[in-house]
């Protein structure tokens, strides 16, 4: 494991295409901050289209964030950085994407291996034949494992079904050839979706064009370098971001949760095992 | 063998059981009447598709053809469908009486003769045919109306036309100047 | 209309904190995580079951000697076990979102995933349990002498039945543990590998406790019944302390924050190290420093001290997790990439 | 846009309020072009520019006019261009003074009147304008036509453009006090950063690259909003970037179809087509005859004129009107004064208006000096108010912060109010006009519910109703409305009109055969032809081809989607994007070019220049209309076909834009001290719209209204969507960490603001996307304010425009919203005259959330 520094690039253009574990045929989104206005077009869709009814937070007073986080309600959510502290406004002249003020349209990452459908003991969660990770809510009995067993913290439970809920990337239009509400909407290209097969070199890209250009700190994340690490092995949702993780409240080097599961069976089994020695030799009638 | 496929799907690291209720999903919009509309909030001209089934609409969202939008939409226009369902549209006609102090119902029919009547009333009483130096002028400045920018250019004309050239009224004003 | 014009410099209050100030290291202090909702039901089941499991496990190896005392134990072991048994399902399911589809949790069985395992050891444990103490039960002529029922249930050779079922106590004793860590909660996956051991040393040592609990209370135990059963306690909370003391040092300030500030901190450091664990050390070794057998009330003060340490372990240990998830920087800590697979 | 090289958004946040038209700056900016946007707060649009230029609210003009300076001094405009294609060789009258001369008033101000007499900016040797004087006085918006001159064949001119008398060393001069150093002072730019502003724009500019320009209201809205536009289109002609591809101003409007309703005005002072009103103080306007005596311009298009009106008239009056009775000209009301909305509020407050109609506006929120424009209301006999919601202007006699205050009761509220709901777009049929001018048709998803209605269905209901009511009146009142056209097909359960008739009216019919014609050429002026607005003719070129529902786009001009007026024209005055011998300026910039094999015009675009003229057509001595345009004349709805640098008549406020400052200014104007507010600017000082004196001290800080994306307007259609509401669920004031610091504000505070007219309470936003300035040495804190907020709806906050003024700019009767100055304090009002803003107890720090 090794440090991320966004500046000197987790990846270069050079990298070869192992860099995301995901699965031949596989769909997602790259979202990208450089192109982000912050609209919130893609929250709107996403609520339209998923019928998904308002958070009604109140103010929030973070910038124009007034939906904080994604939830079960909220599949896509627009966070809002200022960051002026060096110095104000853009004023480079350079051509250079990105300022002061970051916005982030943040979603489900449909990891290659999700902690979600891991942990899920009902099997509700599911990958479909598109790659992506949905939560079948015909199945889902609310055991809300799945909520820490995600490391992005996207999934949670609906207060009115009891239910767990997060992005589906629109598997109903998926199935019927359309592109997911969120994608589709917004206006600047942000988002965007197709296979992995096809984004994540247009990101490498994009990567390159934009380090070109002066952002020295353009990186993807959610490939198996970062955001994608610890066993997850990428992201099907992924990101171009031009600051350090934490700034979009996303963890830099994630694990995926079950890595250590056998491990720690291991540990117990083991402890259960001197347990059961220890007991039948202190509780021998000596 | 199939005994060993439900294993398979049930049973293992990470099983995959997916429900036929999953296999069944489709886009609601499947088989639905669609019709090209253009949004209404703002002046850019957004080209929506306006999905309908059974006379109700079901969704709105952008439409690709369009050299403006190209299927894109900001939050105002993705909310399109959200104005037409909001929670707190009015669809029926409300009346408030002078110094009343709550509102009443009332048929459209009503309200619609009730209003041709005060239109009526005080365009008679205020209609001015000759001005103080002899010019024709015609009109009564005792009407006013207002909007306009929201509305579709057909409605424009007939406003200006029902109201300035058949009614006189002069204040006929909309957002364009705000 | 307008009040009167005052230099706002004259009344300085507050400091121009700006939006900004607010989201320097992290978004707002918002969590980066969710955390599970769980609350004191599933508290609760984890220290019934880890109850239920560890008294079963421990009961069913006293069973394998025969003697009387044993036997006793054993006895004392099922019945405990079974009663903190019979009300976890139900906390388990008033927990769900969806009670009434439970069921579904055994639609599959995932072998990554502790709950989903666990689902089954219960069910699995449950079986042995009941059966064990239904042939208790039969035994003791609780269930009638004459039905059929009885008559079989006494037949069953309690022993191996117990034998069978150490496994599934033991797991179900542990599984708590690999069930936390296997999260993204920092608190829980940081040294996960350990909680299951910890979640498992305590259920021993609860589970030993109670039955130390009820002997001590009950007439004609022997008192190398009760020190025998005091070796294995102590044993417990002693690899139970030093586990816990060593996975806590090992988490990094910011992640074990939960278990050191506020509230939480005294509860931790009072009721689970303090009452829950030293004390009954301290009661049991001053007996034994002045070489005598301890008396009945301080075994049984130990046990009871023991036992509600277990049950506020399991608090203490669900609740820091809860508030670690809600630490962004405790999130951003695991995930630095800074060793997070050291174990 | 996409097209452009540089893009500079100044009065407009572009991203946050037109943001699928932001498409376009984000594909030029991929391109490599370079996005500018100079505005007073950081906004979303900032964000993703390269340069952010704050500069203090109402200092554009200094800004524009130093560019303009920059441009002329270091010789970095296009001469070939300006040469032939603007009026900047021409001659101006001796008698003409400049602002410089006079202490920043132009020759020819009467102060006792407030106003100018535009005699003395006529151009050398052309004779007065026999409208020219009385033109001033009037209540009527420039029209683009008058801009120029008569005739354009008598104009003097020197190519060389060094005649002193010449406009461009006019205009060099003008502008030679507006450098660096005055917009460091002014508007609180750094030098360098403007230095850094001016090459980009000059550097991408000329024969290979273009620069676009785009605004919206925070121009518009200031006093001096007209000229400020005009100094960008002055310094855009300077640097060749109209009628070519990437080039431009483009005007960003909020409303569907605010174009539209321009167009086909829903606008006191307009008949359809930019025909001006009739007007009663204008003695020729009593005829039609003197009427178009008076507004014909001989050269140009508006020459056929009398073809417009006169097949408007036949469009509306039908058979009334006829050649013996002057096509029932007389039936056209005439105007009297301003009748724009801030004088129908004072109308209604004084009660000389005693009945409403409201279509979908919603004044009680989105009105200046909305205290005052709710007491307007509340002096009404009646009101109709159509809307989706039931939006403040429908509840303001219960629900507004002064009724909540109990400072007036219901009961004692005398209008009468009738909420009709609306039909919103999917559910009926009709056209919007975008920004572009691009009519597009929305065709109808489903039958609206209950009682919702459109408008179309409502009016001619109502028209119907009338003219029964009216049937046996012979009195003009009776003969007006009876002689109204009504007679459209209807269809559907609700008896809806088939608005394709009226496009089918509004595009123009022969009236023998009712037949469509195919576009303005074909009106004739003997009654013989009928057009609704002439300069949509051609969206219907034949019976049932409704081009406004031309459906198939392409990447370049999309001429097959939709319907752009004039003639389905995309770029207007688009022979500029050839050179005066009609070649491209350069294949970059290839957009529309003469063919000289085919003797035509031709390229992505439909020209809006006559297609067969060639460029070296000169007009014969005495030739009218078009035909007196010479080839290389792009401009062609202007007299003289050229575009103008120097306005010479139909300005109220001078023939070269000029900085004045806001009507309330905290600064006092460092270019012309002894004229710090627009000389001409229309103010309504009585006790309820009271005004701030320049620099006064009890309002210290610059207040500024703006939009964000997530709300329209004010809020009718976004305030009542739980989709909406919840992204910006309550008002806020957007105020900088400095400010704050000084007042001892933190982010989320209560804070009230406070203008003579009105103090609201609202939370704060401590933000350094908001920074204080250094002005004229002195340190200056602005705050801004988002103005959907009313007292209605899930998203509910303090009134913004309570706090504005009525005031406005001379020519467009727009009012002042985005410079003005306020108070600010800590903490909410005193509980004794609180008014409830609708937004209590949603605070952001529920457990201090009394923070007074």
């Amino acid at each position: 494991m090794r440090e991320l520094d966004p500046a000197n690039g987790s990846i270069g253009p050079e990298s070869s295409a192992a860099n995301t574990g995901a699965r031949r045929g596989a769909l997602g989104f790259v979202t990208d901050v450089t192109l982000c206005i912050g609209c919130k077009a893609c929250e709107v869709a996403c609520k339209q289209w998923n019928d998904l009814p308002m958070d009604d937070l109140g103010l929030t007073g973070h910038s124009y964030d007034n939906t904080n986080d994604l939830g079960a309600t909220t599949w896509r959510h627009v966070a809002f950085v200022e960051q002026f502290g060096q110095g104000r406004g853009s004023q480079s002249m350079s051509n250079a994407p990105g300022s002061n003020w970051l916005m982030l349209s943040d979603v489900c990452k449909h990891c290659v291996n999700a902690g979600c459908l891991e942990a899920c003991p009902t099997g509700a969660i599911i990958r479909t034949e598109f790659d992506t990770v949905v939560i079948q809510q015909d199945i889902c009995n609310g055991c809300g494992y799945c909520l820490p067993a995600c490391p992005f913290g996207v999934p949670a439970l609906s207060q009115t079904d009891g239910k767990a809920h997060k992005c589906t990337l629109c598997y109903d239009r998926l199935k019927d050839g359309l592109e997911p509400a969120c994608a589709k909407a917004c206006p600047t290209d942000s988002i965007q979706f197709g296979p992995i097969a096809e984004l994540m070199p247009r990101a490498r890209k994009r990567v390159t064009t934009l380090r070109e250009r002066g952002v020295e700190s353009a990186y993807i994340y959610g490939d198996r370098a970062v955001g994608g690490t610890g066993g997850i092995s990428g992201l099907n949702a992924f990101f171009v971001l031009i600051d350090a993780p934490e700034v979009y409240n996303l963890p830099n080097m994630p694990e995926l949760p079950q890595r250590k599961t056998m491990a720690s069976y291991l540990t117990t089994i083991g402890t259960a095992v001197a347990c059961g020695v220890a007991t039948y030799l202190t509780l021998r009638n000596r | 063998m199939r005994l060993l496929k439900l294993l398979k799907q049930h049973v293992g690291m990470v099983p995959n059981p997916i429900s036929d209720a999953t296999r069944e999903i489709r886009a609601r919009t499947r088989g639905a009447d669609v019709s090209i509309s253009v949004c209404p909030y703002c002046a850019v001209g957004c080209s929506q598709l306006v999905y309908s089934k059974n006379g109700r609409v079901i969704n709105i969202e952008g439409n690709d053809a369009s050299p403006i939008n190209g299927g894109t939409l900001c939050p105002k226009g993705a909310a399109t469908f959200g104005l037409l369902t909001s929670p707190a549209r009015v669809t029926t006609v409300k009346y408030r009486a002078p110094y009343g102090d709550r509102w009443e119902e009332r048929p459209l029919e009503w309200a619609m003769e009730r209003i041709a009547q005060r239109v009526k009333e005080t365009r008679d009483a205020h209609f001015e045919e000759i001005a103080v130096d002899g010019t024709i002028v015609n009109r009564t400045l005792a009407i006013g109306h207002l909007g306009g920018a929201t509305l579709d250019n057909e409605e424009n004309y007939l406003i200006k036309k029902l109201f300035t050239a058949g009614l006189g009224i002069v204040a006929v004003e909309n957002q364009a100047r705000i | 209309m307008t009040s009167t014009y005052r230099r706002g410099w004259e009344s300085r209050r507050g400091s121009g904190r700006s939006v900004e100030d607010a989201s320097r290291t992290n978004y707002y202090g918002l969590p980066a995580i969710h955390k599970p909702h769980w609350n004191w039901l599933i508290i609760a089941y984890f220290f019934l079951g880890g109850l239920s499991g560890g008294s079963y496990a421990v009961g069913s190896i006293a069973g394998l000697f025969g003697d009387r005392e044993s036997r006793k134990i054993a006895r004392v072991g099922r019945y405990i076990s079974f009663l903190a048994l019979l009300p976890s399902p139900i906390l388990l399911i008033l927990d769900l979102g969806r009670p009434e589809r439970f069921h579904h949790m055994l639609r599959v069985l995932k072998v990554r995933s502790p709950m989903s395992v666990g689902v089954w050891v219960l069910l699995i444990f449950g079986a042995f349990c009941s059966l064990s103490a239904a042939g208790q039960a039969a035994q003791d002529g609780l269930l009638g002498r004459r039905n059929g029922a009885a008559r079989l249930l006494r037949a069953l050779p309690g022993h191996v039945v117990g034998a069978l079922g150490i496994g599934s106590g033991f797991a179900l004793g542990g599984y708590g543990g690999t069930l936390l860590s296997a999260t993204a909660v920092p608190l829980w996956t940081k040294n996960g590998v350990l909680l299951g051991p910890l979640f498992l040393l305590s259920a021993v040592s609860s589970a030993t406790a109670s039955i130390t609990l009820v002997l001590s209370l009950a007439r004609g135990t022997r008192p190398t019944t009760l020190a025998r059963l005091e070796r294995l306690e102590s044993l417990a909370l002693l690899s139970e302390v030093a586990l816990l003391l060593f996975t806590q040092s090992r988490l990094g300030r910011t992640i074990a924050r939960p278990l050191v500030k506020g509230r939480l901190g005294l509860i931790h450091h009072f009721g689970v190290l303090g009452l829950g664990l030293a004390a009954p050390l301290v009661l049991q070794y001053m007996a034994a420093f002045r070489g005598e057998a301890p008396s009945r009330v301080v075994t049984a003060l130990a046990s009871a001290l023991a036992l509600s340490g277990g049950a506020l372990f399991r608090y203490v240990i669900v609740t820091a997790g809860r508030l670690s998830a809600d630490d962004p920087r405790a999130t951003f800590d695991l995930a630095s990439g800074q060793s997070p697979t050291a174990w | 846009m996409a097209d452009s090289d540089c893009v500079v958004i100044m009065g407009a946040n572009m991203a946050e309020n037109h943001p699928v038209g932001f498409r376009f700056v984000m594909k030029a900016k991929e391109r490599g072009a370079t996005i500018i946007h100079i505005d007073p707060r950081f906004s979303r649009t900032s964000a993703l520019s390269d340069v952010h230029v704050p500069l203090r609210a109402g200092s554009d003009l200094v800004f524009l006019g130093a560019l303009i300076n920059y441009t002329l001094k270091h010789h970095k405009y296009f001469k070939d261009y300006v040469v032939h294609y603007t009026n900047a060789p021409v001659i101006i009258n001796d008698d003409y003074r400049d602002t410089e001369e006079l202490g920043g008033l132009f020759s020819g101000y009467v102060e006792k009147e407030r106003r100018y007499d535009a005699e003395t900016w006529r151009y050398a040797g052309q004779p007065v304008h026999s409208g020219a004087e009385q033109h001033a006085s009037e209540d009527f918006q420039t029209r683009e036509g008058v801009a120029g001159q008569d005739d354009a064949t008598k104009q003097q001119t020197d190519p060389t453009l060094q005649d002193p008398r010449c406009v461009f060393q006019i205009v060099a001069r003008h502008y030679a006090r507006y450098t660096p150093d005055m917009v460091e002072q002014s508007c609180g730019v750094p030098r360098e950063l403007f230095l850094k502003v001016a090459e980009a724009i000059t550097s991408n500019s000329g024969r290979d690259r273009t620069t676009s320009f785009a605004y919206a209201v925070a121009w518009t809205q200031h006093t001096t909003g007209t000229q400020i536009i005009g100094a960008c289109a002055l310094l855009q002609l300077l640097l060749g970037n109209i009628g070519r591809p990437g080039g431009g101003i483009l005007a960003l409007r909020g409303h569907a179809t605010i174009q539209g309703s321009t167009d086909i005005p829903t606008l006191y002072n307009l008949l359809p087509g930019y025909i001006p009103m009739p007007s009663r103080p204008v003695q020729s306007h009593a005829t039609l005859d003197g009427f178009i005596r008076e507004e014909k311009l001989e050269t140009g298009i508006w020459h056929d004129l009398p073809k417009y009106l006169v097949s408007l008239l036949k469009a509306w009056y039908g058979a009334a009107a006829q050649p013996d009775n002057d096509f029932c000209y007389d039936l056209v009301p005439k105007i009297e004064a301003d009748h724009s909305f801030q004088a129908m509020l004072l109308m209604m407050k004084d009660g000389i208006m005693k009945g409403l109609f409201c279509m979908g506006q919603n004044p009680a929120v989105g009105g200046q000096n909305s205290i005052l424009g709710r007491q307007a209301l509340a002096n009404l006999d009646w009101l109709v108010v159509r809307d989706v919601h039931e939006i403040e202007t429908a509840a303001f006699w219960y629900d507004a912060p002064e009724a909540r205050r109990g400072d007036i009761r219901p009961t004692e509220v005398k209008t009468e109010i009738f909420f009709l709901p609306a039909a919103i777009s999917a559910e009926k049929e009709g056209s919007y006009t975008n920004t572009q001018r691009l009519v597009q048709w929305h065709d109808k998803g489903v039958e609206p519910s209950g009682d919702c209605r459109s408008e179309a269905t409502f009016l001619y209901d109502l028209g119907k109703r009338l003219k029964e009511l009216y049937r046996d009146d012979d009195g003009p009142r009776g003969r007006q409305i009876n002689a109204v056209t009504w007679d459209y097909p209807t269809k559907g359960p609700f008896g809806e009109i088939d608005l394709e008739a009226v496009v089918k009216e509004m595009n123009g019919y022969t009236v023998v055969d009712r037949r469509p014609v195919t576009g303005y050429a074909e009106l004739t002026d003997d009654g013989s032809t009928a057009c609704g607005c002439w300069i949509y003719s051609g969206i219907m070129p034949e019976e049932g081809r409704n081009l406004a529902r031309a459906r198939s786009g392409d990447d370049r001009a999309a001429l097959d989607w939709g319907f752009a007026w004039p003639g389905n024209c995309r770029l207007l005055y688009n022979r500029a994007s050839a050179d005066p011998d009609g070649r491209p300026w350069s294949e970059r910039k290839k957009w529309v070019w003469w063919d000289g094999e085919q003797r035509h015009w031709t390229g992505h675009d439909v020209p809006d220049f006559p297609t067969t003229k060639p460029p070296d057509y000169r007009p014969p001595p005495g030739a009218k209309g078009l035909a007196a345009h010479a080839g290389d004349a792009p401009f062609v709805r202007l007299a003289d076909g050229k575009g103008a640098l120097f306005v010479s008549a139909g300005l109220k406020d001078g023939p070269l834009p000029t900085h004045y400052e806001p009507w309330e200014s905290p600064v006092s104007n460092l270019l012309y001290p002894e004229q710090s507010r627009s000389p001409v600017a229309l103010s309504f000082p009585r006790p309820d719209n009271r005004y701030h004196e320049p620099a006064d001290l009890r309002f210290p800080y610059v207040l500024t209204t703006y939009r964000l994306t997530e709300h329209h307007c004010a809020g009718g259609m976004s305030r009542w969507v739980p989709w909406l509401a919840e992204l910006q669920p309550e008002g806020f004031v957007e105020i900088s960490p400095e400010l704050a610091g000084e007042l001892g504000i933190d982010n989320g505070d209560w804070v009230t603001v406070s203008t003579l007219r009105g103090q609201i309470e609202t939370r704060a936003m401590v933000t350094a996307r908001i920074q204080p300035l250094r002005i004229d040495g002195k340190t200056l804190h602005q705050v801004g304010m988002p103005w959907h907020f009313g007292f209605g709806g899930l998203a509910a906050g303090a009134i913004a425009n309570d706090l504005i003024a009525l005031v406005e700019d001379p020519n467009s009767r727009i009012h002042q919203a985005k410079a003005l100055t306020c108070n600010l304090e800590r903490g909410r009002e005193p509980k004794a005259g609180r008014r409830g803003t609708g937004g209590e107890g949603r605070g952001m720090h529920p457990s201090r959330d009394d923070g007074a």
